[in-house]
């Protein structure tokens, strides 16, 4: 068979550095042994592959303007696949599909203020979009971004949220469901919803860009709507059990009276406005 | 149209048995059911059956199949797999063909999936017309109990002779061998076979109340009825054997083993189906459909519905197998959209 | 050397089930000798009761996972006896050659993977792997060759599927018995290369001697395993029926598993039994093989049931041979991928005796009008062997001791319990005294 | 895999009928093959050495009395990973008939007078209910590449997979006839997949040795069993024939 023929064979890849960052969470940075670039947008995910163990789809967390060929990941250790990621060490190699998915649509963003809310793991993707902005920051209006834990431990990309704190340019603000007593802690304590209240929205020129956990979504979209934030202008990034990644398995399908998505093919990025009515979405 | 001596094909089948190189398939009976098996002879043909236990889907998207080999004794190496077997399968049904065109829709759409693609190319489909019908197959509502296209041959049977319709080169290349014993058809022999396919339109048991075109609408005004799928789940085991022996469900599961050396080893699919529990679950717990009605109603929502929005098709083909094989008798989708109907009007 | 011993063996080692030795001595005057059987009791003649007769093979299969067939035949023919169920002579015959490869796999894994190791001073096959690996190879090779037989015929290696009351669920088809028979035919020349080893180690086999009684079946035609009467070395034939009469069972303190005895104190089944009670009746290669050891009626060395076992795998590999040729010769009655017998369940008792690699097995059942099991008693040849091992440690002891050094004098009782091949995970139950006839 | 990196393993019985250590022995050829990959340090059925020091304990057979859980106990200390072989260690089993048994009679009909004498719980316990169980190879008796896959995932340090869907999926795969439709009764619908049916396969029906699925519909079985014709008697009787432990357990919860 024609190599190029099967969507399922992973190209090989090396890891060139993995770094912890939280007690489950590790950074890993992956270069593809052919020394190409990934070519990826924002918001798109790999199918990252353990031989032997199995694929999981994770979403590329680096910003396709870093500079060199590698991408970054962020995992958390959750299961078989993620466990086994985990024990790899620089120099280990690992199988890449992708990338796959429609990501975040930068284009119709430029021009724009860009309001992030990340919820724990749910900064992973976002940073892509996030370093994007920074990156090409005079391609947009005011950036803002939210991001929330449960606890101060949990907080990803530390070095980076501690640039980010500093920037004048951008408005970053940061919030933990709980602080243990022994933990100094300057930002705020509560869920990441009560952030929303006290940030300004311009309703007619910014969008707003979230992903957290499925029980996050929720909340923080009430608390848009209060804002009178409009629909369309709300994208989501969303996650489902995925096999295939390209539109076959059948699992990451979405449902709802209107009709069906396959997260893989038509997201992980969705439209709030589309995807609002189906019962599965959110 | 073409007639040929039913020993003149079996002669053809024994043939090709004994001396082309691909695999001959064919319906043949197991017990008090038929299956598609490997035959040995022409004369383990049962060409007049009524519904196979498994679609003749597993030549093209086998049970299990491996996808990629891979090996680490000197660094990772990964290989793309696909065994392809060069079939000829004798006795589809009407309702399967169409099935068949459906399932080359999906796995042609970008990315194509090579798997099934070359696998499908190199098969030759020789259909049958139905002469009996399954009790639970209502192919007549769903507009499959014959065919215009997707075959290389279509047999019709007319008692000692079969009417051969040819739908493809593949088809009349196998007529080759054979050309000095067939010849064209009567215009009497053309009726006899147009007729016997309108006949077989009325002959199921089992139909639709309303016409298949108006699924997609039904099923989407009667998502949010609860109470109905909940109802209708109860006796649901999860078994997910309407998904395996449907002959348009291609959802699949992916998983790797690796061999006892710990060095190399395989990845390899296996069919899934939207009933099992486990389907839509993910790691931590969070299951997106947790329940038995809402993996009930996904499935029916799938046939009628969702892939009609995506390809334009209604995927389910009536052949009745889910129906007759469910143990607790809860998959019939006659049963189950004629009710939606009939709740509609209320 | 010292007149004082004490050896205390804690679960046996390479014996299927858990038994003791101990044997304590002071100045040469013996205060304890005793084979101990001390597995925790199943109770399977309550777990069949109330139970439907189509179950009955597939729960006493359990007893063991060694002689699942066995156990499962001894049932099958005890059901059927109650209920007056014929059965082909094609399902016979195919019953026989599960039951061959029944004992060829269980005398392979013993003679090639147990006992072995003690002729080569080893404590296990492990380490003969790399020292021995052909000679392990080969033995791999014929217990394999016993497992795919077992899987041609039953459907798996242990507890089969398809043995049901009348017949099978599901039967080989011919290539499948052509593919065996070959593989048979092939396994001759491993079969010659084991008994060469053995041959040359033959001098390693203690020199033991004790006149007991051998209990085994016969049968006029055939070398009996599948079917006949029961046969005593110092009697004669008995009618199965009145098997209550040899077997005589008994309790004794040390033991969770009951004795038997018939004329004597005690007496032995397995294949020394057989041999000495059938040995007309073996193949030619197996007897050529059994006097390249000297084994001949009457043969008292219970070290010698290990030879004896080799004898009869190739008494078992020549005879499947036969049954398949017969088989194809006549061409096989073809029947239904899921087959099930007709068969209306009505109320009686039944008794089925087999030969299993340990020895004779009885499995005996009363049934009510519906086919339910009222009553069940399961006698396992292990059992009839631990009266004999007894006896025989409490003859040798006196003859070793003082002239063996202690590591020896355990190993050689090890080897004595070894060479019964005791099955002990069956073991487990004890009849009820007063069993009513 | 170096000779030094290879965990040690041990294998420990308890009350059953080693048909699991028969298949360990069973895979022939390839038991050289796991040899490579695991250092096999106890096995008192076909070795005499033994060693305390292991990383990998199997258990196999019911734990039916104190003595063999003080064992089992013991067994679990030293071992890092604990895995239950076979329906006896990871269900119960056959054993777990006489759970539903009155156990004054069980005793009676066995040991006659003599039931005093000997030591066994009323109930026949799986290995999980007696210590905390790492992985369980399900099955009487275990299948041999599913054993092979889940040493396999425990020298990789990955979960084996092993499925929680009925039995019915894998015989549909295999194309069989269902048993309701020629006149017989199956529990596979709600017994966990994993052995290929086959059972099945070889022309019988799913007995159910591999243990009832995490969340079986059994009501909805045990009315279709009765439609089909049975008692409701005889429906409970093919539940406890290996599902007995399981039930209680459920029902504790
Ligand atoms: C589009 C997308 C982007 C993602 N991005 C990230 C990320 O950046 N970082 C991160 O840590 N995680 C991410 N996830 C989640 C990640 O895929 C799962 O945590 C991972 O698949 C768990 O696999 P496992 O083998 O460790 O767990 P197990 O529970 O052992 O899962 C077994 C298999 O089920 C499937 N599966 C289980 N959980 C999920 C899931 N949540 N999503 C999809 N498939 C699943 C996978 O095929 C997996 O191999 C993303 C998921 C999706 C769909
Ligand atoms: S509807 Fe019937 S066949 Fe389908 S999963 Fe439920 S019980 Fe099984
Ligand atoms: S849903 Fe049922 S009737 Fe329709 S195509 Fe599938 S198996 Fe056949
Ligand atoms: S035979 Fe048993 S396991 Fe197979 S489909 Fe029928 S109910 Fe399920």
């Amino acid at each position: 068979m024609n190599e190029e023929d099967s969507p399922y064979l992973p190209e090989s890849a090396t890891i060139l550095n993995v770094k912890k960052m939280a007690e489950n969470e590790k950074l890993f940075e992956i270069e593809l042994d052919s020394g190409e670039a990934l070519n990826h947008d924002p918001g798109q995910f790999v199918e990252v592959s353990v031989p032997g163990v199995g694929e999981v789809p994770i979403s590329i967390s680096s910003s396709p303007t870093k500079e060199g060929n590698s991408f970054e990941l962020c995992i958390r250790e959750v299961g078989n696949v993620t466990g086994v990621i985990h024990t790899l060490e620089k120099g280990d190699e690992i199988g890449i599909r992708g990338p796959y998915g429609e990501g975040f649509p930068v284009d119709e963003l430029k021009g724009h203020d860009v309001i992030f809310i990340a919820g724990g793991l749910g900064i992973a993707p976002l940073r892509s979009l996030i370093n994007y902005t920074l990156d090409r920051r005079e391609e947009f209006e005011d950036v803002k971004i939210l991001y929330g834990c449960k606890k101060p431990c949990e907080l990803l990309y530390e070095d980076e949220v501690e640039e980010w704190r500093e920037m004048d340019e951008i408005d970053y603000r940061e919030t933990v469901d709980e602080c243990p007593d022994d933990v100094c802690w300057e930002g705020n304590v509560g869920v990441i919803t009560t952030l929303i209240p006290g940030v300004d929205i311009d309703l007619d020129n910014s969008y707003t860009v979230v992903c957290g956990p499925p029980i996050m979504y929720r909340f923080v979209l009430q608390e848009l709507k209060e804002k009178k934030v409009p629909d369309e202008r709300i994208y989501l990034s969303l996650e489902r059990r995925m096999k295939c990644g390209v539109g076959k398995c059948g699992h990451c399908q979405i449902n709802g009276k209107e009709g069906e998505f396959y997260v893989c093919q038509d997201g992980p990025v969705f439209n709030y406005d589309v995807v609002k009515d189906f019962e599965e979405a959110l | 149209m073409k007639i040929i001596k039913k020993n003149v094909f079996e002669g053809l089948v024994d043939e090709l048995i004994e001396n082309d190189e691909r695999e001959i398939i064919g319906v043949q009976s197991k017990d008090s059911k038929y299956v598609f098996d490997r035959l040995e002879k022409a004369e383990g043909l049962e060409l007049d059956y009524d519904v196979t236990i498994l679609p003749p889907k597993k030549y093209f998207m086998p049970q299990r199949e491996t996808l990629v080999e891979y090996e680490t004794r000197e660094g990772l190496e990964m290989e793309p797999v696909n065994e392809v077997i060069p079939r000829i399968i004798i006795g589809i049904h009407p309702y399967d063909l169409e099935a068949i065109k459906q399932m080359d829709k999906v796995f042609a759409d970008s990315p194509k999936d090579s798997n099934y693609l070359e696998k499908r190319e190199n098969s030759v489909l020789i259909g049958v017309n139905m002469q009996q019908t399954s009790d639970w197959s209502f192919a007549g509502s769903m507009g499959t109990a014959t065919v215009d296209d997707g075959y290389d041959l279509m047999l019709t049977d007319l008692g000692k002779k079969y009417a051969v319709e040819i739908g493809s080169s593949k088809g009349s290349d196998l007529l080759e061998k054979i050309s000095e014993d067939v010849r064209d058809a009567s215009p009497e022999e053309i009726d006899k076979v147009e007729k016997a396919k309108e006949e077989i339109k009325d002959e199921f048991d089992k139909e639709l109340d309303f016409s298949p075109q108006k699924l997609p609408s039904l099923l989407a005004d009667t998502y949010d009825q609860d109470d109905f799928w909940e109802e209708n789940a109860e006796d649901c085991y999860s078994c997910g054997t309407c998904n395996i022996v449907c002959p348009t469900c291609y959802c699949f599961d992916v998983q790797d083993f690796s061999d006892i050396s710990l060095e190399e080893g395989e990845r390899m699919r296996q069919w899934d189906g939207c009933m099992l529990e486990a389907f839509a679950e993910v790691a931590g717990g969070e299951n997106f459909r947790e329940e038995r009605a809402e993996r009930y109603r996904h499935r029916y929502m799938r046939k009628g519905r969702y892939l009609y929005n995506r390809f334009g098709d209604i995927a389910c083909v009536g052949c009745g197998r889910c129906s007759s094989q469910c143990v607790p008798d809860i998959a019939d989708p006659t049963d189950i959209f004629n009710k939606l109907w009939r709740g509609k009007d209320e | 050397m010292s007149d004082d011993i004490d050896v205390n063996v804690e679960y046996l080692t390479r014996v299927e089930g858990h038994g003791n030795i101990e044997v304590n001595a002071k100045d040469g005057e013996i205060e304890k000798c005793e084979w101990q059987v001390i597995e925790a009791p199943r109770f399977f003649e309550s777990l069949v009761v109330d139970r439907d007769w189509k179950e009955l093979h597939h729960v006493t299969s359990r007893i063991c996972g060694i002689c699942s067939i066995g156990h499962t035949l001894a049932s099958l023919k005890a059901t059927e006896d109650a209920m007056d169920i014929d059965i082909s002579e094609q399902d016979k015959k195919l019953r026989k050659l599960a039951l061959h490869a029944e004992n060829m796999q269980s005398h392979v894994l013993h003679v090639g993977y147990l006992a072995l190791p003690d002729l080569l001073d080893s404590k296990s096959v492990v380490p003969l792997t790399e020292t021995h690996s052909e000679e392990v190879k080969t033995v791999i090779r014929l217990h394999k060759l016993a497992n795919t037989m077992s899987d041609v015929v039953t459907g798996r290696t242990t507890h089969p599927q398809r043995l049901i009351p009348g017949g099978f669920t599901k039967i080989p088809n011919e290539r499948e018995l052509e593919e065996l028979k070959e593989k048979l035919e092939d396994s001759v020349d491993d079969l010659k290369a084991v008994a060469d080893l053995l041959e040359n180690l033959a001098p390693k086999i203690p020199d033991f001697r004790r006149e007991t009684e051998y209990i085994s079946l016969t049968h006029e035609d055939e070398y009996g395993l599948y079917g006949g009467d029961i046969c005593s070395s110092d009697t004669g034939t008995t009618d199965v029926d009145e098997y209550l009469d040899i077997t005589n069972e008994y309790t004794v303190p040390q033991s969770t598993a009951k004795y038997t005895k018939n004329n004597r104190e005690s007496y032995m089944a397995g294949a020394l039994a057989r041999l000495n009670n059938n040995y007309q009746q073996l193949s030619p290669m197996a007897k050529e093989i059994a006097g390249k050891f000297d084994l001949d009626p009457m043969e008292y060395n219970p070290y010698m049931n290990t030879i004896a076992q080799l004898v009869e795998v190739v008494h078992s590999v020549e005879d499947s041979i036969g049954i398949i040729e017969e088989l194809l010769d006549k061409g096989l009655e073809k029947q239904g991928e899921y087959n099930s017998p007709d068969i209306e369940p009505k109320a009686g008792r039944g008794i089925g005796a087999v030969e299993v690699p340990r020895g004779i097995l009885f499995h005996d059942y009363t049934y009510d009008e519906e086919g339910k099991c009222t009553e069940a008693n399961c006698i396992i040849p292990t059992n009839q062997n631990h009266g004999n091992i007894q006896q025989d440690m409490e003859k040798m002891v006196p003859e070793i001791i003082g002239k063996k050094p202690e590591d020896e004098i355990e190993l050689t009782l090890e080897m004595l319990v070894r060479a019964y091949d005791p099955c002990i995970s069956c073991s487990t139950h004890y009849v009820d005294i007063d069993f009513v006839e | 895999m170096k000779p030094e990196e290879r965990p040690k393993a041990a294998f420990f019985d308890f009350a059953g009928c080693e048909g699991d250590q028969l298949q360990v022995a069973n895979l022939e050829e390839k038991i050289l093959d796991l040899l490579n990959i695991v250092e096999l340090v106890s096995f008192r059925e076909v070795m005499t050495e033994h060693s305390d020091d292991y990383d990998v304990a199997f258990i196999e057979g019911s734990i039916t009395n104190s003595h063999d859980a003080e064992r089992l106990n013991g067994i679990r200390e030293n071992a890092d990973v604990l895995v239950a072989i076979g329906a006896c260690a990871t269900i119960g089993g056959i054993n777990s008939i006489r759970n539903v048994q009155d156990f004054e009679k069980v005793q009676e009909r066995v040991y006659g007078d003599e039931r005093e004498h000997y030591e066994a719980w009323e109930k026949a316990k799986p290995a999980k209910a007696v210590v905390e169980v790492d992985y369980e190879v399900h099955g009487c008796p275990i299948d041999r590449e599913e054993f092979l896959h889940v040493v396999q995932s425990v020298v990789m340090g990955r979960e084996p997979n092993i499925p929680d869907h009925p039995v019915c999926v894998e015989c549909k795969l295999n194309e069989n006839v269902c048993a309701f439709e020629r006149d017989e009764f199956c529990v596979g619908p709600v017994t966990r997949a994993g052995c290929d049916s086959c059972c099945v396969n070889e022309g019988a029906i799913c007995w159910g040795c591999r243990g009832l699925i995490d969340n079986p519909n059994e009501e909805a079985h045990e009315e279709v069993l009765e439609e089909y014709g049975l008692t409701a008697e005889e429906v409970i009787k093919k539940f406890d024939l290996y599902f007995a432990w399981q039930q209680e357990a459920r029902e504790d919860e």
